[in-house]
């Protein structure tokens, strides 16, 4: 049992089946989260354990189940809803935005919206340009809802249950490259509220803010800066909304130096939240111009060579770090 | 008016009230719609008037467990609901002491005490949150009603058509009602929808459904009381049309350039309260000192709720935030 | 099998054209799950494999001036529309010389050449769109039909009641087809439809509408050729259940835990291809040096696509940004 | 008819009827488009010269219509399609991004769609939560749709044919607090191209860049500047995507300061983008941080002061100028 290593889908469904299992308001729902056992087989064996009442396959209706969780959460139970993938949530926006997002605050505060969606993000495996949307800073614009991108194992494992225990609409970003990842059991001390964000490398040159999908290649290109002499601190947000910007400007304070890395369109993403942030917060400590590798502005294409040219990539990260830092591109 | 509805019977005390709720928010209405050209009340104002029987009568049927779901016409449903009108008329001028501290005004008015859930101003915005609450409900083995009012017009949506659906494959505890006065803002019931009979689309879905004339309150009632039995018995959802008219516009600045007024003179001449008050006078059983009794008590409430709403304090504006997020539970 | 249909009169050249445009796609798509295993393809692979008659039979009905839109389960539909299988294979391996420059892979094949719309990976997604181009045709004066092809699984979503509703209202010349495999994903039909007659739902908005054998080619044609006879006199838009059945996984991903192997053998033994096949041999009309030939004919075919796949290229990076805009009018 | 002045509504009016005059491929769809008048009465009177096959008044269905225009689009129409505000575009916004704004380049650019899509945003009107948003920036966010913001009405006049020449989906915003706004009859060189920039009122000290419904609140808070002796260059981005930031960046290079007026939610806003793009781009000849003066981050309030707490105001945006001027703030 020691060191026994999970995946980043098994994580998400010991959450899921703990939550179930601790808290009988709490109840799955979503398109073939039951017989198929989930797109992306995260509910596997949960129909088998919890039933039909409980992990409850909808038809193909975004905006009337997502709806309907919204009303179930009103109701008093603890729904998790899972929307295959944020390019399907499109057709559920209205009822994220109009109503969940927004009916405490226009009901002054006596209605609460408990509620978990959780969705598939990104790209990587090929899906064209209507299955590889990364919204998350959509998502992270609006008032009343809490985002988070769980970029680990261990954050998969907890996150989801800090999440059920909000008394707000939280959405649940799953990046699809993760979910084969896999790593040691973690503990419950590896995963930091779900509101702070993380400082997943430490470091003193400069520092790369990222999240979710994109965190693995950010670690990455800071190994591939470290052989080049140059120490670059990694900050994971974790929590997109609201943003944890203490640990973000105490980094960039420090360092002097910021790329952001976000898999989302360049024009109005996260990354853009980050880099405005900074330099409205960190203006006078800023030794270079913030600086975003992002996706580019293209609907993302079937082809791998298309798929990685339209994406961030490592050798992005570390020739716009050499840039930033004056140093040669080799 | 035919009121020899074999399936309830009415007494008079109780024929009386339904007059008097019919005449508060006739009479509430003609007021807010004065204090909106004094600019008391501002934003979007839609009136009921015409409508009333609507409420009244399915109001009847329910239980203080049971819950409501309205739409940005819901003045009277809030009123038949028992919310209390000092609120509602505070809410209107968007005073803290308003149902929903006045944030909402004529649209979202709230009060979960009452299991009121507003006041949705997005068309068929409401209808899948009160599947939902109808599948807590019944997740929680509880017998409660749901009841969601909207439009004709919202028959259009997509929403509906979900809705509808997961209601009957899930068969929840819910009553939908459509409230079908022939026009969807300027848009006439033939421009929006190929089968006009809404009540045959929700036979379409497999919901038990009838239409009954929504100008005659006890019809109505009647139609109310036995859709919500059936609902209480598990026997699945029901869709209930109500024929109505609205008699004024839209909202306050429609032109009405889409209805001829002999159309309109024709449907006042069916107006649900003046022929209740013709059958209760020429059955005996409204004197007009009863009448004069019923209209001075409704006008000191209507006083009363305007010189509360008056004295009423606007909300703070260092409360702005409070509400857009919970406070969590742990 | 069942071809003395009494409306359509077809020569025996014709049912073996029928037969031969059924192989093809077969023996297409087997070879194309080869290749996804080879990782020659990639991303999502939905196969038609056991619906050919479907998009065989349909298409009989076609002109070249109507359209068709499909959905990411559309090989079969862009082969039987006529489109090269050279452009078509060297889609799915992501070729600049595939129908979409190998931009939209297996689920995107466009080509508006042969007015083959796609392709779209958003269930429902098309249904508005195909309702547009009929609404052109319409106010162009042109008697085309527009054909729209989706899975049973897209009935519940709220696109195709809003697209049913406008199709009818506006009498437009369009032809929905409903391809019922009894499955959306691993959903079955009970699961997501309160009414599981496909046809009777479309019957409720007004639309012409009956079910056919999806698994009988000649049906299918017979049907579709009447109906698109139909809408080209402008007696507006009619809609085609086809009750069929897919042999295998929804994608190369399934793992098909939600039907049992006897559902799957049962239905094999339905095959519209060995069907027709024995037919076509109990008639003396198929002897097994026709069939060999045609086989081989086939087999050529696929190889050639596949060899001028493989030797087609990439699309040059530098071309990314193409076709995000268009170059402008003036 | 000197001098004649023409109202922001008056000026959308006569750029529809003659764009429709002079091209019969251009129609107007939307809900209450006809017989209403539309619903901020832009289209009073066009039904009448149209006709209802030219000016379509559809049932409430903005999924279903959207992708009806999209498709009329394909078909070789030039759709104007009215969504009656940006709240009520989240349901239209699968089609939006999953089909208008990526056909073209998923197709292999085979596809184009030229298509015209008009809404109101913004608050003012005391509406409330659902009726207030400020979403330009997640379509701004959104690559292969351009994305304008006529706040003059000059613009008002000759955008929208511009837009209408234009060979891909253009997304043309309406300010709910401009419809009243009038000016002298603009001649078509007020308009540049829709693509421009424009400073509209020049100055040294600091460049106040905004668009839109905050562009007359911006000019104000300049003329207040400018009595304390403080010259501020006013910029209207026009055009939101793609964004002309050659003049933005200019501007700042010579003031060296920069506020950003924007009606979104401040976190992921516009704004934050062209602080973004600033910071990458003008960080050596900035003297001062960049700074926002964005809404606050809650769901808008209806009662009047609330609404005005929520969005940015004239007061705010002098007092951030005199901040980064490091002059007292009275
Ligand atoms: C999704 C959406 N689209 C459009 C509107 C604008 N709108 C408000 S009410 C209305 C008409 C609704 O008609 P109906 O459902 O018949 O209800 P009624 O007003 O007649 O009571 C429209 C178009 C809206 N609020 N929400
Ligand atoms: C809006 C949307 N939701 C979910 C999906 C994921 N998905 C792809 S195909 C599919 C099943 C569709 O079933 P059906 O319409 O019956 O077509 P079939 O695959 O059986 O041909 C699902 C759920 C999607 N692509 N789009
Ligand atoms: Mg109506
Ligand atoms: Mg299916």
């Amino acid at each position: 049992m020691k060191n026994q290593s999970l995946t980043y889908r098994e994580a998400l469904k010991i959450a899921i089946s703990e939550a179930m299992r601790n808290d009988e308001r709490v109840f799955l729902m979503g398109e073939d989260v039951g017989n198929y056992g989930g797109c992306y087989a995260v509910s596997k064996g949960l129909l088998e354990e919890f039933g039909a009442d409980r992990i409850i396959d909808t038809p193909l209706s975004e905006s009337g189940f997502v709806g309907a969780g919204i009303g179930a959460a009103i109701g008093g139970m603890r729904p998790i809803i899972e929307v295959m993938t944020v390019n399907f949530s499109l057709l559920a926006l209205d009822q994220i935005v109009n109503n969940a997002a927004t009916l405490r605050h226009m009901s002054g505060n006596q209605i609460g919206v408990p509620l978990v969606i959780r969705m598939a993000t990104g790209a990587g495996k090929q899906l064209a340009a209507q299955h590889s949307h990364s919204l998350e800073n959509w998502y992270a614009h609006v008032p009343g809802i809490k985002v988070l991108a769980p970029a680990t194992v261990a954050d998969a494992r907890y996150m989801l249950s800090m999440a059920l225990k909000d008394p707000d609409p939280v959405i649940l970003f799953e990046h699809v490259m993760l979910y084969n990842d896999s790593a040691a059991t973690p503990k419950p001390e590896d995963c930091p509220d779900m509101h702070q964000a993380c400082v997943r490398k430490a470091g003193n040159d400069i520092s790369l803010i990222t999240y979710g999908g994109s965190l693995s290649k950010t670690l990455h290109a800071a190994s591939e800066l470290e052989k080049q002499g140059i120490s670059a601190e990694v900050v994971d947000l974790r929590c997109l909304r609201p943003l944890d910007t203490q640990t973000l400007f105490k980094s960039v304070d420090k360092t002097h130096r910021m790329i952001v890395v976000d898999e989302g369109w360049r024009t109005g993403s996260l990354a853009s939240e980050i880099c405005a942030l900074v330099a409205e917060h960190c203006f006078w400590s800023l030794d270079a111009p913030p600086s975003r590798v992002c996706s580019k502005e293209v609907p993302i294409p079937y082809p791998q060579h298309l798929e990685r040219a339209a994406t961030p990539q490592v050798a992005q990260v570390v020739e716009a770090a050499l840039t930033l830092l004056n140093r040669d591109v080799t | 008016m035919n009121i020899d509805n074999s399936k309830v019977h009415m007494g008079i005390a109780h024929m009386q009230f339904l007059f008097k709720q019919m005449l508060r928010i006739r009479r509430f209405e003609e007021k807010c719609a004065e204090l909106y050209t004094q600019e008391k009340i501002r934003g979007f104002l839609h009136l009921y008037i015409g409508e009333e029987a609507v409420a009244v009568g399915v109001m009847q049927a329910l239980k203080a467990e049971d819950a409501v779901f309205a739409t940005y016409r819901e003045h009277g449903h809030a009123l038949a609901r028992g919310l209390s009108m000092d609120k509602v008329m505070a809410e209107m001028f968007g005073k803290v002491t308003g149902s929903s501290r006045g944030r909402g005004g004529s649209m979202h008015i709230f009060d979960v005490e009452k299991r009121f859930y507003g006041g949705n101003a997005i068309v068929a915005g409401a209808l899948p949150l009160a599947v939902g609450l109808a599948l807590a409900n019944k997740m929680q083995k509880k017998n409660d009603v749901v009841v969601c009012f909207f439009g004709e017009g919202a028959v259009a949506e997509g929403e509906f058509h979900e809705s509808l659906n997961l209601a009957q494959l899930w068969q929840l505890p819910i009553l939908f009602v459509c409230e079908n006065n022939g026009y969807a803002m300027g848009t006439a019931l033939a421009i929006s929808e190929s089968e006009r009979h809404i009540f045959r689309k929700a036979q379409s879905y497999g919901l038990k459904s009838h239409a009954v004339d929504g100008m005659n309150v006890v019809e109505v009632e009647s139609a109310a009381t036995q859709y919500c039995q059936r609902i209480r018995k598990g026997d699945g959802p029901c869709l209930l049309e109500c024929n109505t008219y609205r008699f004024r516009g839209h909202s306050m600045f429609d032109t009405q350039l889409y209805r001829e007024s002999d159309e309109v003179e024709a449907w006042k001449r069916k107006g649900p309260i003046m022929k209740l008050q013709r059958w209760l006078e020429a059955n005996g059983k409204l004197s007009s000192a009863e009448l004069k009794q019923i209209e001075d008590q409704v006008a000191d409430e209507i006083n009363q709720s305007i010189a509360f709403a008056e004295r009423s304090e606007i909300e703070d504006i260092s409360d702005l935030y409070l509400g857009v997020y919970g406070e969590s539970e742990s």
